[in-house]
């Protein structure tokens, strides 16, 4: 095992929490990200191994689905797998080798940092941050959005939970404008 | 009728009885030495230049709306000559040595008020551009000045010079740049072009180009058809549309510049200044409203109107570089359709079509331009041979690789 | 001071007092008030100064369409320049300024101006100040500037915080007035998902003005009822204090919502103000109408209003301007103002009705027939002369002077989208055109149904128009349902002073002058004469001047014109659209992975595009910058340097056809590289400019890891993107960007092997032979991380670049450091990287600046012909082969003393310096401690023919001229030896 | 403006970059006769209409696809949006 002492996108070796009037901001650094691609021609049977990765149907266009090692949707034939970092942080491969030669896989495990919103009001953070239509994002909803110029992933995991993933490195920026919202909103 | 300060005075004390309109409002004559299309500063400029310059009498300019509706009526006023290329700086510092005896060739106010310019820079690369465009501007007989970070901030201390995420390390500065009142541009060319006999018609829009045997015989109208011996178009803006009637396709595109004003405020701003890090330029008219813009909308449009995410994006900007603005308050916001074309710089030149001549591609430098495009599209209309300040200025030298892009942004017509 | 204009009810609290002070004096007020009604409440008429002739102004309206009560709110860094008294809610402790005078309000020394205002005529600044030439730059310009604008900005940054926010809704009401409420009851009973914007702090439009009633309720309880239950619905949204500024494209409507406006102080976190972009499938307009006036002689005295507002303040705020009043008027709704004052027991001089059949009234006079032809009272209305149908004339002593001219519908929004309004003859006003914005509809009022009765059935019909409803509807209350008599009249024949513009001071005579001068288009008129450029937009004087333009040209008002609305509605603050987007926030800033680390060690950081990087790193006694940036480079090329550059972009790139794609991609080729090799690229634009730059490392058959410049992470992945998905659409290739997920350091220099030895796990050999120039593969260090290794260089020396996962990487570069010692590692940044490759002759973005081919950059034979790639048929244009193109070269002075300057200019060593002689340009310069002289780079015309020539380096913008020598660019280790060591 | 995306649905355009005329996905051949004269009129001139105009959005935002949005450049309708890779498949491209 190496002896590398990792340090969360914020920069400290525990991960931030914020909470403002019931809704909490808390930083998500134990995930393993890997994305999947299919190759041109293997749509079917890429989608068919993801299904059995997952354990759930492969995830339609703006969903998200799984248990433990979970997938959303990312684009076209595109999906980026979760898991958690303690039992899968080589995640790719093992993806890998349950794609083999149906999709392309790329490891993401730190191109994301990852905040997760629980409580009762997360609609009226969110709606000071993104564009997302709220009214229609259920829970297995996952869209790409733009927060504060910051290319995210938004995942609603229930009424009171969801997941924004970020870039890691404008992980202080991001955290400052959800943080920020709540602030205003709450 | 002459203007003076005498003749303000007198007809004060005589209830105002004699002032005459400023041009006439003639029917079109059946034809035409030299039609110019476009009342717009360009078409306007040129038939004043080709009536009072060289000497051509039989002009007529036609315009499908009102004269000086165009973008000589919807930009944000700013003069300069800091060009940083070969083609273009000896082009605009002919235009700013016009603008400079402008009132009294035309005994009209065009409020043209030198108070500088200063392009902002935030980079050590961005430094090195501006030190080399500097150059330029020198070498060709302009005028410049570089400013470190202290020297701009004794000349704008209300700029972000605490908490600026993009701090200021300098500024390239034209001490004779500044701004123009841009309708009064346009209504002294008219005014003077009609003093020199040029038929000046509005509400008289192009519908067509009668060409035959791949000559262009003039022009069909609302008005009917005007015959003419030249035809120059001027309708930037609006080029892709009247090209195409000649079957042409050009190298520009349309798009939507926004512009914005703020509501009147005292004095705060003492020159034109750009902003180096954010879409953001601004300067304050003599009434003290903040004149602003920012980038194109970048899509393809004729529509005289843009959307939100610019101005909020030049707006960000505005509050970043000057966060003494955020109080004032956003008047009014409005668009005008500019020719980008493929390298960012202009196009006057013959067309394939002999008789039929072109002027285009001002993307958003157009207004400094009004006066040197006028005189030069003038002279290439008279004498049918290229100003030297615009030989550079050719329709095929996307063909033959000769572009003058300042930007270096290359053939993506909304990046320039 | 009492509040001596108060009369009875109205909707504002009198059981809480407020303190406000205007022009420093102290006042009293309720909450409910706003400035403008408190100020009429305290006997304040005189309320400002207007533009050009510094008349005395006086409040007009009661409304956001306001031109002349405008002043300074606040104090310090939050003072809010030309803020209209009638929007401002009252709050404890507020201050405003009245604005344009000096030195006092009651005597301004520039009121001087009204005196000359015959000179003074429209436009008569194009006619003069011409001579001598100097003299506009020197002496007149700077007295107009003077005299310039309104109100003042207190020259600090803002303070306050403001949001941006999005939110979406089948329907949009703009308005809550009769039309609005009902609109919104109708949707909102049938479940549609409904937002109800109002920019009043109260809900009900005009139902809180009026003393009629909504079935049988008064109209403003019926008002405060519907808002009741619209608050108890799920369905709808009620946003109070909300402009709608704007429609545009596809349905998207901004909004501003005053959050913070009305607060004393705003709490903490909280925004001033939000912008809300509202994105609706229909939206409703239902903004009602605005009262316009009537021009006579010296109407624009303090004292004189609009009808309407006379009504609003005394039906809503308990507030009347004057205790007699006298009322001028071309239709009925003249005659409720001065019933609803009269039964508050305010004295009604007279109502003067243009109209010979004026309705009677027995408790106190009408004037049929009449006009007001003039006004007296220097700082307020005195008296007011009245024109009998006789020709005898009449004077009334009075303080108020409520005028009605007839109402325009507020068709603003639907203009937005440069819709033409249409003119209505029988409401002699324009009403909404045809080419709306696709998805708004218009009732009520502002669609020309001017009886309360209607504006509930057309808020009704247009809500269930634009949801499709059906089924049983709401029953509609009975209400006021009479039918609008008025006759159509502009303004006062003969009168010469009579102002249209109140704020800029544009009379019937300017716009009559206009005419004569040729400037007969609307558009003319506005812009000579400044009319409707004023802060209100010309919301109660455009019309008018149209309907005069029109009279004076013997043209009907459709044949002269219309004029269009911009947006926004109401003026905004620049700070509310820049919303958090400023100061550190402007932009996000991105962090590299040993940031952390590097503040440690004091780093000086420099903005790369969005991103922080380390510049140098300063030991303790180092003064100057260039010590630092020497010391790391120099010891990097001695021993071993590192440095971060995970800013480079990387994409990952896939798939059976990986090779072909980037093949295509690159100018030069990249089919044969072999698995476990690097290879340089070079992306050329479609039009054969150098794009970019970079190394594509393949990992795999399948599998290449590209890198890019900083600045172009983001164009080159697009354009990849376009590569694959428009041009090759069937190739089998995958992208993604993995930039971020890998902490990437450069670690450079003869002890960079053994340095990285030391932490490679030992299952690896990067030997010489094992891992040769141009080698990279997958391996792990420290004890088995994954990591990523190629052999590449930058700055010549022996050189890798090693990636780990970004969250290692703060370890990975503390480690570099501490396994470094023995070597005297050095962390250097990007001021030495800098030196470093331009000592070596590798183009950097000041060279790939857009402009320059491949040939120019001295890589021409890197662009294969044998291929298809993207930019190789129009790099062969003639312009851009020709002989004497510009060719990159290395230049240094002739004496090492002098210094190159980047951006300085190249001239033969004799011969004239000006541009028609100008050779070149120098891109990039750096002092070069191995050389110990100053070197740099640039492009030469023929430079690759001029080795070793003399030129003179000039920089007339620095004062600047040196002597230099063309050399090759490759200063340092031209063959490359120490790269391959 | 919004874009109503093919697989996403109604997106705002600020999402996306813009590009320009979807003639750039006809690019020549680099192979034919004529290819530097069909290479300079793909590269620079363009039909630049006032009506109906063809044209390339980046989801630049959100899944980055190509897309083809058909959008009047008088008044902003959009009437179309098609993935660019199928249009160009459409019209003929492939490896």
């Amino acid at each position: 095992m190496h002896d590398l002492v990792a340090i969360t996108a914020l920069g400290g070796s525990e991960p931030q929490v914020d909470t403002v009037g019931g809704v909490t901001c808390r930083e998500v650094p134990a995930v393993a990200l890997a994305s999947v691609a299919s190759r041109m021609g293997q749509e079917a049977s890429a989608s068919k191994a993801l299904a059995k990765l997952i354990g759930a149907p492969t995830p339609d266009v703006g969903q998200h689905a799984g248990e433990t090692i979970t997938a959303f949707w990312a684009g076209p034939d595109q999906w980026m797998i979760e898991a958690p970092f303690e039992t899968h942080e080589d995640l790719a491969d093992q993806v890998k080798s349950a794609m083999g030669d149906t999709a392309s896989v790329t490891e993401q495990t730190d191109g994301w940092t990852r905040f997760d919103l629980n409580g009762d009001q997360i609609p009226a953070v969110l709606e000071l941050l993104c564009m997302l239509d709220l009214r229609k994002f259920d829970a297995g909803c996952v869209a790409r959005c733009s927060i504060h110029h910051v290319g995210c992933f938004v995942l609603c995991r229930s009424p009171e939970s969801c997941s924004v993933y970020g870039p890691r490195s404008s992980a202080g920026s991001l955290h400052h404008a959800i943080v920020a919202a709540m602030r205003s909103a709450l | 009728m002459r203007y003076s300060g005498f003749r303000v005075i007198k007809e004060a004390l005589t209830g105002h009885k004699g002032w005459k309109p400023v041009w006439r409002d003639p029917e079109p004559k059946a034809h035409y030495d030299i039609i110019v299309i476009g009342g717009g500063g360009h078409g306007l400029a040129t038939a004043h230049y080709l009536s009072k310059v060289y000497g051509q009498r039989n002009v007529a300019v036609v315009e499908k709306g009102w004269i000086g509706g165009g973008n000589v009526g919807r930009n944000t006023t700013i003069v300069r000559s800091n060009y940083m290329l070969d083609g273009n700086e000896p082009f605009y510092e002919f235009s700013m040595k016009l603008w400079e005896g402008l009132e009294q060739d035309l005994n009209y106010n065009a409020m043209m008020s030198q108070r500088g310019i200063i392009n902002l820079f935030h980079t050590d690369g961005q430094r090195d551009a501006y030190i080399r465009r500097g150059n330029a501007m020198i070498l060709n007989g302009a005028d410049a000045e570089l400013l470190d970070a202290d020297q701009v901030r004794k000349e704008h201390p209300y700029l972000n010079f605490d908490d600026a995420r993009f701090p200021i390390k300098g500024g390239l500065v034209q001490r004779r740049g500044g701004t123009a009142r841009h309708d009064a541009v346009a209504w002294g060319y008219a005014r003077s072009a009609d003093t020199h006999g040029v038929d000046i018609i509005q509400n008289c829009e192009v519908t067509g180009l009668r060409i035959e045997n791949g000559k262009c015989l003039g022009v069909e109208t609302s008005k009917g058809f005007i015959g003419a011996n030249k035809v120059g178009c001027a309708v930037a803006g609006n080029s892709g549309r009247v090209m195409g009637m000649a079957g042409m396709r050009m190298p520009i595109e349309s798009h939507v510049l926004q512009a914005f004003v703020s509501e009147g405020l005292k004095p705060v701003l003492p020159s034109v200044i750009t902003y180096g890090a954010g879409h953001f330029y601004v300067s304050q008219s003599d009434k003290g409203g903040l004149v602003f813009g920012g980038d194109l909308d970048g899509y393809n449009t004729y529509a005289q109107r843009g959307n939100l995410p610019v101005v909020e994006d030049v707006c960000e900007g505005g509050v970043s570089l000057m966060p003494m603005i955020g109080r004032a308050r956003l008047l009014r916001m409005w668009g005008g359709v500019m020719d980008m074309s493929m390298d960012g710089s202009p196009i006057i030149d013959r067309t394939p079509v002999e008789g039929l001549y072109f002027n285009g591609g001002w993307c958003y430098g157009g207004f400094k331009a009004t006066p040197a495009s006028g005189h030069c599209f003038a002279h290439l209309l008279a004498k049918d041979e290229p100003h030297p300040t615009t030989t550079v200025y050719r329709l095929d030298r996307f063909r033959t690789g000769r572009m003058i892009d300042e930007k270096g942004v290359g053939n993506q017509p909304n990046l320039h | 001071m009492t509040q001596n204009n108060r009369l009875s009810g109205g909707q504002i609290d009198r059981n809480t007092t407020v303190n406000f002070r205007f022009d420093n004096r102290s006042y009293t007020a309720h909450p409910g008030d706003t400035l403008a009604s408190a100020l009429l409440a305290n006997d304040v008429r005189l309320v400002g100064r207007s533009f050009k002739y510094h008349r005395p102004r006086g409040l007009l309206t009661a409304g956001s369409e306001e031109p002349n009560g405008i002043v300074e709110l606040r104090t310090g860094n939050r003072q809010e320049p030309n803020t209209r008294a009638t929007t401002i809610e009252m709050f404890e402790g507020l201050e405003a300024q009245s604005q344009n005078r000096w030195p006092s309000l009651k005597f301004d020394a520039l009121g001087v101006n009204d005196l000359f205002s015959n000179f003074l005529s429209a436009g008569f600044y194009y006619k003069t100040f011409m001579w001598p030439a100097a003299f506009w730059e020197k002496v007149y310009e700077p007295i107009i500037r003077r005299a310039a604008g309104l109100g003042s900005l207190s020259m600090e940054a803002d303070p306050d915080e403001y949001d941006k926010g999005f939110r979406h809704c089948d329907l949009l009401i703009i308005g809550a007035g009769p039309s609005g409420l009902m609109a919104a009851l109708t949707a909102g009973r049938a479940g549609a998902d409904v937002i109800l914007a109002d920019e009043d702090f109260q809900f009900g439009g005009r139902l809180n003005s009026e003393t009629l009633s909504v079935g049988d309720q008064s109209a403003s309880d019926w008002a405060a009822q519907a808002v009741a239950e619209l608050s108890t619905m799920p369905n709808v949204r009620l946003m109070a204090r909300t402009t709608v500024i704007g429609a545009f494209d596809h349905g998207i409507y901004g909004a501003v919502e005053r959050t913070g406006d009305h607060l004393p102080t705003l709490p903490a976190g909280k925004p001033r103000q939000i912008l809300w972009r509202i994105y609706t499938k229909k939206a409703l307009l239902c903004a009602g109408a605005t009262e316009r006036p009537i021009a006579f002689e010296n109407n624009d005295r303090p004292g004189i209003m609009m009808a309407s507002a006379l009504r609003t303040y005394a039906n809503r705020f308990a507030v009347t301007a004057s205790q007699r009043v006298a009322i001028f008027t071309n239709n009925d709704d003249g005659h409720r103002t001065a019933a609803d004052l009269h039964a508050k027991g305010v004295h009604i001089c007279a109502v003067i009705d243009v109209r010979e059949d004026a309705p009677v009234n027995y408790d106190y006079e009408v004037l049929s027939g009449a006009q007001v032809v003039n006004t007296k009272g220097r700082l307020g209305l005195t008296f007011v002369e009245v024109a009998l149908p006789d020709g005898s004339t009449r004077t009334l002593e009075c303080g108020a002077l409520g005028v009605s001219g007839g109402w325009n519908p507020n068709v603003h929004l639907t203009c937005h989208q440069r819709g033409r309004p249409v003119w209505n003859e029988d409401l002699a006003a324009f009403v909404p055109g045809s080419n709306l914005p696709v998805g708004l509809t218009v009732a009520g009022a502002a669609n020309g149904v001017m009886s309360t009765q209607g504006a509930l059935q057309s808020g009704m019909d247009g809500a269930v128009e634009a949801m499709e409803l059906s089924g049983k509807l709401p029953d509609l209350p009975e209400a006021e349902d009479a039918p609008a008599s008025q006759k159509p009249f502009w303004y006062v024949e003969g009168c010469k002073r009579a102002w249209l513009d109140q704020q800029n001071d544009v009379t019937v005579k300017d716009v009559k002058l206009s005419y004569q001068e040729g400037f007969r288009s609307v558009e003319h008129l506005k812009r000579y004469t400044t009319l409707g450029m004023a802060t209100d937009q010309g919301k109660t004087s455009n019309i008018s001047a149209l309907a005069i333009m029109a009279e004076v040209a013997g043209k009907s008002i459709p044949e002269t014109g219309t004029t269009i609305f911009r947006p926004p509605y109401t003026p905004v603050p620049i700070s509310t659209f820049a919303g958090r987007m400023k100061g550190q926030e402007f932009h996000p800033t991105r962090l590299t992975p040993s940031h952390y680390w590097a503040k440690e060690r004091g780093a000086v950081f420099v903005e790369v595009g969005n991103w922080l990087r380390a510049q140098w790193f300063p030991l303790p006694g180092e003064t100057h910058w260039r010590e630092s940036v020497d010391r790391e480079a120099r010891q990097t090329r001695a021993s071993v340097g590192v440095c971060d550059c995970t800013t480079l972009g990387k994409i990952d790139v896939q798939g059976t056809d990986a090779a072909a794609f980037l093949n295509r991609v690159y100018a030069n080729g990249f089919a044969k590289l072999a698995v476990g090799k690097t290879r340089y690229g070079l992306m050329l634009r479609e039009d054969g400019m150098a794009m970019d730059d970079g190394t594509a490392a393949r990992l795999a058959e399948d599998h290449f890891v590209v890198t890019t410049t900083t600045a172009n992470a983001v164009s080159v992945y697009r354009h990849m993107e376009f590569v694959r998905q428009c041009l090759f659409p069937d190739m089998d290739v995958q992208l993604i960007s993995t930039t971020e997920s890998w902490a990437q350091y450069a670690v450079a220099g003869p002890n960079s092997r053994k340095l990285l030895q030391k932490i490679v796990d030992p299952d690896f050999d990067i030997s010489n032979d094992a891992f040769p120039f141009m080698a990279c593969g997958n391996i792990t260090v420290c004890g088995g991380l994954r990591a990523r290794l190629f052999r590449i260089s930058f700055s010549g020396e022996l050189a890798f670049e090693i990636a780990v996962p970004s969250r290692y990487g703060d370890a990975l570069m503390r480690r570099l450091m501490t396994e470094g010692e023995e070597f005297d590692v050095v962390p250097y940044g990007t001021e030495a990287l800098g030196v470093m490759r331009i000592e070596k002759g590798h183009a950097a973005g000041n060279e790939l600046n857009g402009t320059t081919t491949a040939l120019n950059l001295g890589l021409g034979k890197m662009v294969s012909k044998k291929k298809d790639s993207i930019g190789s048929i129009l790099s062969e244009r003639e312009a851009l082969v020709e002989p004497d193109v510009l060719r990159m070269v290395g230049i240094k002075p002739v004496s090492s003393e002098e210094k190159i300057t980047a951006g300085g200019h190249l001239m033969n060593s004799a011969g004239p310096v000006d541009a028609a002689h100008d050779q070149g340009y120098v891109t990039s310069a750096a002092y070069s401690p191995i050389l110990n002289s100053s070197i740099g780079l640039g492009f030469l015309k023929d430079g690759a023919n001029r080795m070793g020539e003399k030129m003179r380096l000039v920089s007339p913008l620095t004062d600047l001229t040196v002597e230099v020598e063309i050399v090759s660019a490759h200063f340092v280790d031209p063959e490359g030896e120490r790269l391959r060591a | 403006m919004i874009i109503n995306h093919p697989l996403l649905g109604p997106r705002d355009s600020s999402e996306f970059t813009y590009l320009g005329d979807a003639s750039l996905i006809d690019r020549p051949d680099w192979q034919a006769e004529n290819a530097a004269e069909a290479f300079y009129e793909y590269g620079y001139l363009r039909d630049n209409p006032a009506g109906k105009h063809q044209e390339l959005w980046f989801h630049e935002a959100g899944d980055r696809s190509w897309l083809v949005v058909t959008r009047d450049t008088t008044t902003h309708e959009i009437s179309k949006v098609e993935l660019a890779r199928d249009l160009a498949r459409a019209r003929g491209r492939s490896k």
